[in-house]
């Protein structure tokens, strides 16, 4: 067992990964000696060489596009976008090709790429280094998206990613790169990718959230407690596809659901959970799924990002509105 | 110099001087073996034919002839395929044969292309069935090909997108250890193909970076065919395309692109230099694209029939045509063996194309994923039982 | 009055704006000479001139980004993206720069441009020509996003976009351009453009549709009539912001509700209509929100887009298994 | 030429040896005006100070002299304020100062500037008050200055999505008969900074194109600082950066960026030629980023401090303090005073910054659009309701 951050045990899958296959290849800005600007990439060139570890010319469609066709050639490359912000410019890319490859070619081509995007705001960073841009993925067939929110399942998730025949959109919660350690123990069976896993066990109401969202969830659930209430609360992991069966179970239970993240509200995850929730539970369904979130406006400046994004007291009184409904 | 006095000075001279325009041709510029009148020609750094016997050299001329008589064919076949509604649109390569041919044959069976949506004679060349060209354009398929099986990708549509991928996919090459290795069973090039309207996607200059910075072994073939759809050369560069090379580090060259032996001379030589590990290399291609830009289009709107007459008389088959003939290099019963076989070819085609079955409504649902997910799975069920609730209406 | 179809309707209106302000310019791909590939400029550029009706390189990031710097010099450039799957390039000066430089700017700076992309389905194109890429943009605050459905609409909607102060992505439904004809009254006054509007009255549930679907929302509410069913239906017309209201008032009265729309199912409009409604009209609801649109795979073949695409069966179907609920 | 046999045969002479490598900064493709050593050097194309007098000259350069100094003070305390917690993050201009002050006094009032993050130097030149750059890094805005005041654009933070915007301003300026008309107080041109690694974006060689094409009246101003973050200008070309604009059409130049005469001079003329009608220029400002990427980067991760000591011997403000004193241009007032002045500053900076004000949390909603939508006053009036519920609870 060691004790590990997110950031280490991101950097320890990749390493086992690329030990694991040698077709593995990392790809970035500043991924090589730098080790990326978060230092998740730490040590791996040194290790693999410049081969397969690529730092690239400052272009980001040129790095995904060119990792289609590395795909393409048999590699599996990872490619880390610097920040969520600057994903855009291989939108195209990532939209067009990554997504439609497979099913254009009627599954001839494969196109196993992890693109490793650190998401989410709360460091007190310049604007377009703080954004969510989750939902565009998941809206996007061919795509798979997940998110990890824990150092146990940053190490066995990218991992998965990497395995997976299928392009992932692989979202790590910045802001909890260095905020926790847990311990690791490399031999046990890690869950899935794809599903996800409820988290702490309670029958009042269920919080569903996923990246870095998951610690604000796990805290107003404790807080909840102290008052006598008792919410469980659902880490998503997979964004898409969405693993609803554990939710469905969840809200059955409770007849009340709030969604939280990071994302704006408007067409945010937490629009397609409401519906298909109360599509599913619609008679269990006490009150509507309530949705919080960062506002319906660009990311603020980071003196007041606390504000803007979601927090304990924000889901303390969704709950509160969604129980007294 | 005061600054803003002399206008021109420190810049150095005027580039569009020291270049000449965009759509300019003519020149010791323009990479050219066979004349429009069917000549023979030499030039200073390019040549077709070292190493062959005349035999050898006139066989490979007339293989070249016969590609782009059957490519025409089916370009021809196809555009009225779709005038007769059994196709949905189709991109015409027609002036373009030459191009296509010539890049086409300069490749070696490991080599891979990275084509656009009109490489039809590039696709003929790698063994790909014509039909199978048919099914994107008829809105049965999106490319039923299995790319590795001709080392030729499926068409892109996506404007410039291709070329990225071919830059990946050369840099897979080198970490194969397919590159520079002087075995020439093992050492491979990639080619990627665009057009001049192209060349101002960021993808394509993005493209060219990579490639430069990783010395990847790629070639560039544009064919410049003058138009992107109404807008003409000059509104993509000032300057003829190929010098864009330059500027990112690399060779740029300009072929007369309806000349199939410079084509394949120089790009056999520039193919060459990517497997040998020399790193990438801009082949223009200047030719004119003779037909519409797909059968949707109406090129009159912005265009001078002139300058289609003009081109006219550079036609890439006409010429191979009067010098294969000039030089009795074929005779008669060669080009009246051709005739029947593009007849036969046509009507495969036709044949073809009308055979190529729409696909089954639930075949939405194939191949998203690797593996099916649950929901679409479920989506899939439900579909389907929607689709059997017709069944008893009927 | 004239009889005009939507490319007419959205010609003249244009045509209109230009006439009215010189500051308004014409950007895109083969807009000049030809008058853009479904003729929608036709004869702007002959009359306005190359400066005004500018034929741009081949590149939309290019078209995109050179209009943010000619409306920061106080110009209002329209941009035509050719078609819907080719937006994606310019997706990042869209989200990150057009979309935001007001907020960033607090209010210094103005960004009034149009987008306008022919979207949709059903005209037998080859891919990347028949996508609805519009819940990529509603998700972005900053940018307003709007759909025409029939002619009328056209001509006015096109003139209140291009008169308006914020970014406007303006959907036009590509197979409704010469479809039908209307009459169109040059003196009559307009609706506001970010107001949906009731086209048709029911009592028995209620279908949202915008652009194409509306078409197809009338016909399944014709088809049901004859089966004794009344349904309401309503353009949504403006996607962001949404126009609740109409929609609340509507549900309220019906108890059950239909979305119908082209784009992807997952994280589509449908997804963010069915939480608003859920959450507004609770206890009204009798049934939960249903969504009729594209199946969450990418666009299909031509041959069997139809398939894929809502129809009036499957409205029709959706509506069955809402009142049956 | 035998194709295949001949390695560079065909594709002209190797570009890197024409060139030379992209780091390569000798040669006379480096304009120089004024050594490391302070001493005044003439170049055949370019010059300073003509048609002045010796004391209008030595007013100038006292001037870029003092603008350099105090730009270096606001960096110097802005890098301190960071590392005091007051600011969030800083992007240093470190070794860039002559770049950015030859460049700002090159502009005219009527030209426009599109910077990065890294401007201060040029702000300085337009007058933003430095406290104003400081918000965006304090996190309390994304920008407080008027653009339309100084004529000088917010930051952009994504690489080289300003070259577009910047393009399309020159645009917007040749329809407003902006251009080419010989009034001096008229005729306007767009500057656009951007760095060596940006060189790379797709935006950036798309704003190339647009601007060649449409004879835009823009200069490219490229700081190649030889990093982009971790990454050697070597990843992003092969050959010196400017070298790239020829391929596109237009001029291009390397200056020594190092060098605030030089850069005056070459920057003067380029915009001077865009005013002019005479299109786009490329200057490439050949420097180094002498301090780290910004304050949470560590260069030590990555590059050898030798680098860095070599290039301090070529210290901007050091050679032009040397060219001052040694020719008597300057006296021991003019150093003591400007001294104090930069102390002066330092002390209005620690202040101003420590009295930026956080924003208020209802402001998240003012500005998304020009008028208040209702989904968003809906959301204001909830955030406003439940920020007022704790009013109570304190
Ligand atoms: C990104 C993108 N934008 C626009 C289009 C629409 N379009 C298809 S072909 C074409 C012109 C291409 O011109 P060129 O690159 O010269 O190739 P050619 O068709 O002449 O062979 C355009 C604008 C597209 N397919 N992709
Ligand atoms: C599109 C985009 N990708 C990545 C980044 C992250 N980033 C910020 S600065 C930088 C390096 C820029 O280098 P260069 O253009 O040389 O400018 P310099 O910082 O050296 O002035 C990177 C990669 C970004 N801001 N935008
Ligand atoms: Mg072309
Ligand atoms: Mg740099």
């Amino acid at each position: 067992m060691t004790k590990i951050t997110l950031a280490k045990g991101l950097n320890m899958g990749l390493r086992k990964a690329m030990e694991d296959d040698p077709k593995v290849l990392i790809m970035g800005e500043d991924v090589g000696k730098l080790g990326g600007v978060f230092r998740i990439t730490d040590g791996l060139q040194k290790d693999f060489g410049e081969d397969r570890v690529i730092d690239s010319p400052l272009a980001e469609s040129g790095i995904v596009g060119t990792a289609v066709g590395l795909a393409l050639r048999g590699y599996r490359p990872v490619v880390e976008i610097q920040f969520d912000g600057f994903v855009y410019p291989a939108y195209d890319q990532i939209v067009c090709q990554v997504a439609k490859m497979r099913f254009r070619s009627m599954g001839k081509l494969a196109m196993p790429m992890v693109i490793r995007i650190p998401f989410g705001g709360g460091i007190g960073a310049v604007e377009h280094h703080s954004e969510s841009p989750e939902a565009q993925f998941a809206h996007t067939p061919g795509l798979k998206v997940v998110a990890c929110s824990n150092p146990i399942d940053g190490y066995w998730m990218i991992q998965q990613a990497i395995a997976c025949d299928d392009p992932v959109i692989f979202l790590e919660p910045k802001r909890q790169y260095h905020a926790d350690k847990a311990d690791l123990d490399e031999d046990a069976a890690p869950e899935p990718l794809f599903r996800s896993r409820v988290v702490r066990r309670g029958g009042d109401a269920t919080l569903l959230a996923y990246g870095p969202t998951v610690k604000t969830a796990l805290k107003a659930a404790e807080a909840a407690s102290g008052e006598g209430r008792s919410l469980e609360v659902i880490d998503l992991r997979t964004l898409s596809p969405l693993d609803m069966a554990p939710v469905f179970e969840s809200v059955r239970r409770t007849g009340h659901a709030v969604v939280v993240h990071e994302a704006h509200v408007n067409l945010g995850l937490g629009a397609e959970l409401a519906a298909r929730i109360t599509e599913e539970c619609f008679f269990s369904l006490e009150s509507p799924v309530l949705r919080v979130g960062g506002f319906d406006t660009p990311y603020p400046p980071s003196r007041i990002e606390e504000e803007w994004l979601p927090d304990l007291d924000r889901v303390l009184d969704a709950v509160d509105r969604s129980l007294s409904f | 110099m005061t600054p803003g006095n002399d206008r021109s000075g420190g810049f150095g001279p005027d580039l569009a001087e020291v270049f000449g325009p965009s759509q300019h041709d003519g020149g010791p510029e323009l990479v050219q073996l066979l004349t429009p009148e069917g000549e023979r020609v030499s030039h200073p750094e390019f040549s077709f034919g070292d190493g062959m016997t005349p035999a050898e050299e006139a066989e490979m001329i007339r293989g070249f002839y016969r590609d782009m008589v059957l490519t025409r064919r089916i370009d021809t076949e196809a555009t009225a395929l779709q005038r007769h509604g059994e196709l949905g649109i189709w991109a015409q390569l027609l002036g373009q044969e030459a191009a296509q041919i010539g890049a086409g044959r300069a490749l070696r069976p490991q080599d891979y292309v990275f084509p656009t949506y009109r490489e039809h004679g590039v696709a003929w060349c790698r063994g790909v069935d014509p039909i199978e060209l048919l099914g994107l354009y008829r809105g049965v398929d999106q490319g039923a090909w299995d790319p590795a099986k001709y080392n030729f990708h499926l068409y892109t549509i996506v404007i410039g997108a291709q070329t990225l991928h071919a830059t990946g996919y050369a840099m897979g090459m080198q970490r194969d250890g397919a590159v520079g290795t002087g075995d020439p069973d093992r050492d491979a090039a990639v080619i990627a193909h665009f057009g001049d309207g192209a060349s101002s996607q960021g993808d394509v200059n993005e493209a060219f970076i990579f490639a430069a910075s990783y010395n990847a072994p790629v070639v560039f073939f544009c064919q410049n065919n003058q138009w992107a759809i109404s807008e003409p050369i000059e509104r993509q560069s000032r300057i003829p395309l190929y010098q864009r090379a330059l500027g990112f580090g690399f060779p740029g060259v300009r072929v007369d692109g309806n000349d199939v032996l410079a084509t394949y001379a120089v790009t056999q030589a520039a193919l060459q230099r990517a497997r040998d590990g020399q790193g990438p290399t801009f082949v223009e291609a200047y030719t004119y694209r003779m037909g519409a830009h797909t059968t949707t289009d109406d090129p009159t709107r912005y265009r001078l029939s002139d300058d289609v007459e003009r081109w006219r008389l550079k036609c890439p088959i006409e010429r191979t045509k009067a010098y294969l003939q000039r030089n009795g290099l074929a005779d008669q019963a060669f080009f009246d063996d051709l005739s029947a076989e593009a007849d036969e070819l046509g009507a495969r085609l036709r044949e073809g194309c009308k055979n190529l079955a729409d696909p089954s409504p639930l075949s939405i649902f194939d191949h998203v994923y690797a593996e099916q997910t649950p929901e679409l799975e479920a989506q899939r069920e439900g579909f389907a039982a929607y689709l059997d609730s017709f069944e008893g209406a009927h």
